[in-house]
């Protein structure tokens, strides 16, 4: 794929979208394309911004209509987000599966009725379709490796012990997120546990290694207090990875409401925490030096928007086949309160989220 | 066969707590019709619920035509041939007429209704009243006439005994003659009546045979020939003898204490009346002549065209809330639905329509409302446990005087009562009626809202008859007063025969 | 008078289909795309649950209760039908079993109501909380999918023409239900338990056992319904039914069901899932975003309970008076 | 017959109410033995506590005033909702620099009246409060939706944050809920308003004909019900910087489901706050238990209904057996 960016912000933070610049011939059709968008949700910021950048892109880019219906997280719901764009006639449908399994059938059908579709981050199982996906595992494992690293460093005699905030029920989410993460905290240290919690990655490989792993569905109230029981019965946790951005900061505030989840200097005291996405809830933690939540995976918002509105419209325009596989990928990032200074934060941050949120981590951690 | 239809063997019955029947014997003549009396909460409606299949019974037996007899539900007493029309309308509103009558008979297949012969609705209906239409849906009719529709089921399934439980308790005169009618008409077919009232006159115009509970006991069975008359019923019913006479009241006649102007709504026309201090009032005319819309409507809790003036200020009554403020309070026609709270106990209850007795700027007392509570229980003398008992565990009589409380609580000006006594036995009629006349006596004045002329006729100094909804006229009580006068004003005659 | 007498809920289901009559004229107006054969039997496809399920609950509302364990019944329903099949077991077969589990969801439904004497609105809700949450621990919320599920998917694609199969279900599930509303005793039980339950018991109708009958259609029809939805996905889901109770009552007390019983007709509510349906379709069509659609149903819900209610209905009958 | 009364003896008697908090009660207590038998380290530590407290913090302030609602023969499906509006309200006054004292308060005046404004529809129109809450249900989610754009609002001055904190060991949600229920407990035994919300729950028509206003009673519950809905929404958002549009989609099940594990009658006419508060309590420290078990949140609910049947059947023992 032409994904292999390296990780650092400083370099992925760039806003130009990688291929945009090849779609040579912006206004092809006279009246612009329509273009109808499936996410995942629109109840989580990075979602919201994504489908926020592409209709901008799609308008300014190649003048084309777009659309977007929300199924919310409901599979039913999602099929008939897809099957109404058929009925509204749209060139093309840019779909983020709910699940990998569930969309087949309906993919299938937009393409007899000659409608292009074409699915980004989750790929459908049977996928027949060009697919838009983020090296995101690897991200992962990487900010795993570290956040082990810096602990280690921290407190060279606290044994490492994970817990994981996530979406038990999403195999994407093993695949990309919790798995990965484990794999890279277990390539810096070699005694996590073995027990097995049931949760197999869609490869079948039985994911090992927390101590404790709990279901919170990317729901900020039951992250907190599924993370509250879990702090009372797992008290010497002191990785904690929430896989995203509501499981994350529920897991923060549960460790805050307990007493715990602070740093001094930026050193965490009692344990530290990562995020997944990097909204601004999650940068402004990031930045702040009395929060132990230190790291965050950084899905990039605009640059995968405007990939999506690139490839479809190569689709549309018959660059792309419809009816084959292709895969791409988009780079995805992670950021670390060690490294990445507050400016690289917050220009990454005004590139990728649409200026709407008054983030200042600069005016308001710096000096 | 025996001429005994039913034989009732040591029948007892006991609910958590009360015996409701104990140990009753008594048989049933082939074709008879076999009245039951007894005071509220005798167990004649428990007896009912047996011989009917609705409770089970705790022990004894019941023959029916000699044979052991238990029912386990109504369905299986109605197929064995014991029909009956149960105290509370049985009637769904938004079914039509055949509809209700066929309820529970239609003959089906595999569930789907086969289209049977309706011919005997038709016939059934004819019988009793013929302006009612099949087709017709129940919420259109009167209540009277959903009284009717629901006679018609009991006949319509071709019972040997049907059994009635207070049937004319809100019929007119003119269809509670076509029922007798239809009783004597059910007799000489050789069907078997079990018919039970408190109207005593009822019974003596109608029993073949009259049996008599006290507090869930047998007292006397006695065919009808045995019996003198009314004392001697009432007698049996609670063991001693009531005269009931009529004293004047002492009235101002210079103080008007309400005075109606042409009130009229749906269904009043033109009502204009005064009531004086001291006075006890009395409106008397059958059902539905509007009795208890003008209380309604004096209480605020109905809309009204025409003036209201209270102590001489119009009022533009708008709501119950306003109407105590005012110092007017209601005893409603219907206790269990619309006088007591029944889940909740006598203290809390007493003080409910007005709390300024128990509370300082809104915030309860709850000594004080304990204290209230036993002052009028002692006061009345409502028969309980304690205050803190549920009102439902109550007899009727002892509710309505939980009602009385309330309003006595009000320390009222006007007291509004719609049948204060309906549905009470003879002995709690009496403290009722002397609970009025001590308010009365007290201060305050009083419009009796009723259907029993005896009530009327021995509470009230003036009466007020009324006729679909407008005065035809007022009496002054005494002893020139003429029933006969009185009976055909109300059913509508000549004013002035 | 008389006509009035004969008509008083079909007056009602009239100026309800006038009212839908009004709303697809208005979205086709603004999307002429809104109508045409796609997009409308797309509307059936999607809500055949909603439709189905509106059919049984008229039933149950209507004679007094309410069930709210459909959509975890429906839940349950889909993960034990992808089980069955993944154990092997025929497809169709399978789905019998579904509506035999649905059968048993109906009676122990009307067992902790009738028997232990809990009201219909709690007794429900607890079903709901076990279904539901029985749904997803029996798969820890993953749903389950594989090869075995193919011959039922093939449902959802099949098509006549240009109507897809779920049209034909639809039609023929409303003319059984209306079949069982007219000319059986189900129907008119149902109107009498929940206008007057005394009136019934005391006329012999063994009102426990109707029950039962009322829960048991619903319980069947919302196993179908998770069937249908395992067809519809590919795979089952355990997150299935997630809502639907709400949604099909709010359907019900907009087709004109009385909430308190005794009043109801399955064509009104068929006309009132209808409406519901056409106006998330018709704002998607306009493209109005998913959150502006919950803020109309809440209105269009609380406009209908209010033209429903006696005392606006009073107020405007004086109005028109005056 | 006449003066049986006052003949009769006055011992101490347990009405059906008293068997009834004191029998959830003991099953609260009971709940916590197990609780410490299996975990004799944790259970009653400091942390464990205070985040059972934090949990049930929510449902206990609610659901003081959803007794009352259910008290008086009403449901009300909207208090989520509502929560979810008042949190955003509150988040996007305060990211625009309201004051946040005041965006506080503007939210749960917010609050009140949307419910005030349920309560007048059901009263005034005398119409099902299951159906008029749930359309409000779907207004306040939807309003809350719209106001956040869908996503969380972030980005809020870290001021808020001192709404929802823990002072030392002591969380604030834990001291507003144990206030709340305080000053409810003292409303549904010392007031006359909640004399009136038994007797409307009891029997609507003889509470009018008694003067008593339904529709003061009804309006005035469910403003309650609402305020102190956004005041949770109000401290959930300061509790995670955050304003979701999404937080509180149980509420209205949860305070149901305390309310009658505690003894309330879902018809009306029954019920008190301290049985609302034993069962919320017992709730959440079943979750503790389970969740320190080990058990998936999926087989605690299947857990939780069957408690719930339970629960509900003992009430009905007990009221059936306790005839005072
Ligand atoms: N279901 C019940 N549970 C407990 N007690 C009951 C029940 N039904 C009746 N009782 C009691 O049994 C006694 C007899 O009641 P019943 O209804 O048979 O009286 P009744 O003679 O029909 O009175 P009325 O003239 O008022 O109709 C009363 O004390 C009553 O309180
Ligand atoms: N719930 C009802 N539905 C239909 N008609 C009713 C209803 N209640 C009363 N009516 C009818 O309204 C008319 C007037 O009733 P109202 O109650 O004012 O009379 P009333 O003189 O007080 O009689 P009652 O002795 O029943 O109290 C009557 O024709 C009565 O049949
Ligand atoms: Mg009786
Ligand atoms: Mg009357």
């Amino acid at each position: 794929g032409n994904g292999g960016q390296t990780n650092q912000p400083s370099q992925s933070g760039s806003g130009s979208p990688g291929t945009s610049a090849t779609s040579s011939d912006p206004g092809q059709t006279e009246k612009g394309a329509y273009i109808g968008k499936v996410p995942i949700t629109l109840k989580h910021d990075v979602h919201g911004n994504d489908a926020k950048w592409a209709e901008i892109y799609a308008k300014e880019q190649y003048g084309a209509t777009y659309e977007v219906i929300d199924p919310d997280n409901d599979l039913a719901a999602e099929i008939a987000a897809v099957e109404t764009f058929i009925g509204k006639g749209v060139d093309g449908i840019i779909l983020h599966p709910v699940d990998e399994n569930g969309v087949n059938g309906i993919i299938q059908e937009a393409r007899d009725a000659g409608v292009n579709i074409m699915t980004y981050n989750v790929k459908a199982s049977d996928c027949k379709v060009p697919f838009l996906g983020i090296d995101e595992a690897e991200v992962a494992a990487q900010m795993g490796a570290d956040m082990a690293k810096q602990w280690i460093e921290l407190y060279p005699d606290k044994e490492v012990k994970v817990g994981l905030i996530s979406w038990t029920n999403i195999a994407f989410c093993f695949d990309n997120r919790t798995g990965p993460f484990l794999k890279g905290v277990k390539t810096v240290v070699d005694y996590l546990p073995t027990d097995s919690w049931g949760f197999k990655n869609s490869a079948g490989e039985d994911l090992t290694g927390a101590t404790y792993w709990v279901h919170a569905g990317g729901d900020l109230e039951l992250a907190q207090t599924v993370t509250a029981d879990s702090i009372t019965k797992y008290p010497d946790v002191n990785i904690v990875y929430g896989d995203n951005v509501s499981n994350g900061l529920g897991a923060l505030s549960a460790y805050e409401a307990a007493g715990r989840g602070k740093a001094v200097d930026g050193v965490p005291v009692t344990e530290i925490i990562a995020s997944t996405d990097a909204s601004d809830g999650e940068l402004n933690k990031l930045a702040d030096p009395t929060s132990s939540l230190k790291y965050c995976l950084g899905m990039q918002p605009q640059t995968f928007a405007y990939a999506q509105v690139d490839m479809m419209m190569e689709i549309i325009n018959g660059q792309l086949d419809n009816d084959t596989y292709v895969e791409r990928t988009t780079p995805d990032v992670y950021f670390n309160y060690y490294k990445d200074s507050l400016q690289d934060l917050q220009d990454w941050y005004n590139t990728q989220y649409l200026p709407s949120s008054p983030l200042d981590l600069v005016g308001t951690y710096g000096a | 066969m025996s001429d005994h239809v039913l034989e009732i063997k040591n029948i007892s019955k006991h609910f958590a707590g009360v015996k409701a029947l104990d140990d009753v014997s008594f048989d049933i003549v082939r074709g008879s019709c076999h009245c039951l009396i007894g005071e509220n909460g005798a167990g004649k409606s428990t007896l009912i619920k047996i011989l009917t299949g609705a409770h089970p019974k705790t022990s004894g037996t019941v023959l029916y035509n000699g044979k052991d007899f238990n029912p386990a539900s109504t369905k299986d007493a109605m197929k064995a041939g014991i029909g009956c029309l149960f105290q509370e309308l049985n009637v769904v509103e938004k079914l039509r007429v055949e509809e209700n009558i066929c309820l529970g008979l239609e003959e089906t297949r595999f569930g789907i209704i086969k289209k049977s012969s309706n011919q005997k609705v038709f016939d059934v209906l004819r019988r009793i009243d013929s302006s009612i239409e099949p087709k017709q849906y129940i919420e259109e009719l009167s209540v009277a006439k959903r009284q009717v529709v629901e006679m018609a089921k009991a006949l319509a399934m071709d019972s040997d005994v049907i059994i009635m439980d207070e049937p004319t308790a809100s019929l007119t005169e003119e269809e509670v003659k076509r029922l007798f009618e239809i009783i004597h008409d059910l007799k000489s077919q050789g069907i078997t009546i079990i018919y039970i009232s408190h109207r005593l006159e009822e019974i003596m115009e109608l029993a073949d045979y009259v049996t008599v509970l006290r507090d869930g006991r047998h007292i006397a069975t006695k065919p009808r020939a045995e019996i003198s008359g009314r004392q001697e019923l009432i007698q049996m019913m609670i063991g001693k003898v009531i005269v009931e006479d009529y004293v004047p009241n002492k009235i101002d006649e210079n103080i008007k204490l309400i005075e109606l102007k042409g009130v009229s709504n749906k269904k009043l026309h033109n009502i204009s009346f005064d009531l004086h201090k001291g006075e006890i009032l009395g409106f008397y005319g059958l059902i539905g002549a509007g009795k208890t819309e003008i209380a309604r409507a004096i209480f605020g809790a109905d809309k009204y065209a025409g003036t209201i003036l209270v102590e001489g200020r119009d009022v533009k009554a708008v709501s119950p809330e306003k109407a105590i403020t005012n110092g007017i309070v209601l005893v409603p026609e219907e206790r269990r639905t619309q006088g007591i709270c029944t889940s909740l106990s006598i203290a809390v209850n007493t003080p409910m329509m007005n709390y300024r007795t128990v509370s300082h700027k809104g915030i309860l007392n709850k000594k004080q409302q304990g204290r209230l509570a036993r002052e009028y229980i002692e006061k009345i003398g409502t028969a309980c446990r304690d205050e803190n008992q549920s009102v439902a565990f109550l007899s009727g009589g002892n509710q309505q005087k939980v009602v009385l409380s309330k309003c006595l609580n009000v320390s009222p000006k006007v007291l509004l009562l719609d049948e204060p006594t309906r549905g009470v036995d003879v002995g709690a009629k009496q403290e009722i009626y002397q609970i009025i006349r001590q308010m009365v006596k007290d201060g305050c004045s009083a419009i009796v809202f009723s259907s029993e002329l005896p009530e009327i006729l021995g509470l009230c100094d003036r009466i007020g008859l009324l006729y679909d909804g407008e005065i035809k006229m007022f009496l002054k009580n005494d002893e020139h007063v003429e029933t006969r006068h009185i009976m055909s004003v109300v059913t509508g005659g000549v004013e002035n025969e | 008078m008389r006509n009035n007498k004969l008509s008083r809920s079909t007056q009602k289901n009239l100026v309800l289909f006038v009212i839908l009559l009004v709303l697809c004229a208005f979205f086709y107006s603004q999307n002429n795309r809104f109508i045409t054969v796609y997009n409308l039997t797309n509307m059936v496809r999607q809500s055949l649950p909603n439709f189905i399920l509106g059919c049984g609950m008229t039933f149950v509302i209507a004679s007094g209760a309410i069930d709210l364990s459909v959509g975890g019944t429906m839940a349950l329903s889909a993960m034990l039908y992808g089980y069955l099949c993944i154990w092997g077991i025929n497809p169709w077969l399978a789905v019998v079993i579904v509506a035999g589990f649905g059968v048993v969801v109906g009676i122990f439904n009307t067992v902790i109501m009738e028997k232990l004497q809990i009201p219909a609105i709690m007794a429900t809700l607890a079903t709901w909380i076990i279904t539901a949450g029985m749904a997803m621990s029996v798969c820890k919320a993953i749903p389950i999918t594989g090869p075995e599920l193919k011959p039922i998917t093939v449902l959802n694609s099949i098509k006549f023409g240009k109507i897809p199969l779920a049209l034909p279900i639809c039609i023929v599930v409303i003319a059984v239900f209306l079949f069982l509303e007219k000319k059986t005793i189900l129907g008119k039980y149902a109107i009498a338990i929940g206008g007057n339950d005394a009136a019934a018991h005391f006329s012999g109708i063994n009102v426990t056992k109707m029950r039962a009958c009322f829960f048991v259609l619903t319980g069947v029809l919302a196993g179908l319904s998770g069937v249908w939805q395992v067809a519809r996905l590919g795979s089952a889901d355990p997150t299935i039914g997630t809502g639907m109770e709400f949604k099909v009552v709010a359907a019900c007390i907009l087709g004109g069901v009385n909430i308190k019983g005794g009043e109801g007709t399955v064509s009104g509510v068929m006309i009132g899932t209808a409406i519901l349906i056409v106006l998330t379709n018709g704002m998607q069509m306009m493209d109005i975003g998913s959150f502006y659609q919950d803020i109309a149903t809440g209105l269009v819900l609380l406009a209908s309970v209010l033209i429903n209610s006696d005392s606006v209905g009073e107020l405007m009958g004086k109005k028109a008076a005056a | 017959m006449s003066n049986q009364a006052s003949a009769l003896n006055r011992g101490i008697k347990f009405t059906a109410d008293g068997v009834q908090n004191l029998t959830i009660f003991c099953i609260f207590l009971m709940a916590c033995v197990v609780g410490f038998i299996l975990e004799p380290k944790l259970f009653f530590s400091p942390s464990n506590v205070t985040s059972i407290l934090v949990s049930a913090s929510s449902v206990i302030i609610v659901a003081s005033a959803v007794t009352l609602v259910l008290i008086s023969g009403n449901l009300n499906l909207s208090v989520g909702g509502t929560g979810a509006m008042g949190a955003v309200l509150f988040g996007l006054m305060t990211r625009a620099g309201v004051p946040i004292v005041l965006a506080a308060l503007l939210a749960v005046v917010l609050g009140l009246l949307a419910g005030m404004l349920c309560g007048f529809i059901i009263a005034q129109f005398k119409l099902p409060s299951f159906i008029v809450s749930l359309a409000f249900r779907y207004i306040t989610r939807g309003i809350a939706l719209v106001g956040a754009g869908g996503a969380v609002i972030f980005g809020l001055p870290a001021g808020i944050s001192k709404i929802g904190m823990t002072i030392g060991s002591i969380p604030l949600p834990a001291v507003y809920a144990i206030a709340v229920v305080l000053v409810f407990v003292w409303i549904q035994n010392k007031t006359v308003f909640a004399s009136t919300a038994y007797a409307v729950g009891a029997n609507e028509p003889a509470a009018h004909l008694s003067g008593i206003s339904n529709r003061k009673v009804v309006m005035s519950v469910f403003a309650m019900s609402g305020m102190l809905a956004a005041f949770v929404g109000v401290v959930i958002t300061s509790r995670f910087t955050a304003a979701d549009s999404g937080i509180l989609s149980t509420l209205d099940n949860d305070c149901i489901i305390a309310a009658v594990l505690g003894g309330t009658d879902i018809n009306g006419g029954r019920g008190t706050v301290f049985g609302m508060l034993m069962g919320a309590l017992f709730i959440v420290v079943l979750t503790n238990i389970m969740n320190m078990l080990g058990m998936t949140t999926y087989t605690q609910d299947m857990v939780k209904g069957v408690v719930l049947i339970g629960a509900i059947l003992l009430n009905n023992i007990i009221r059936k057996h306790v005839r005072i």
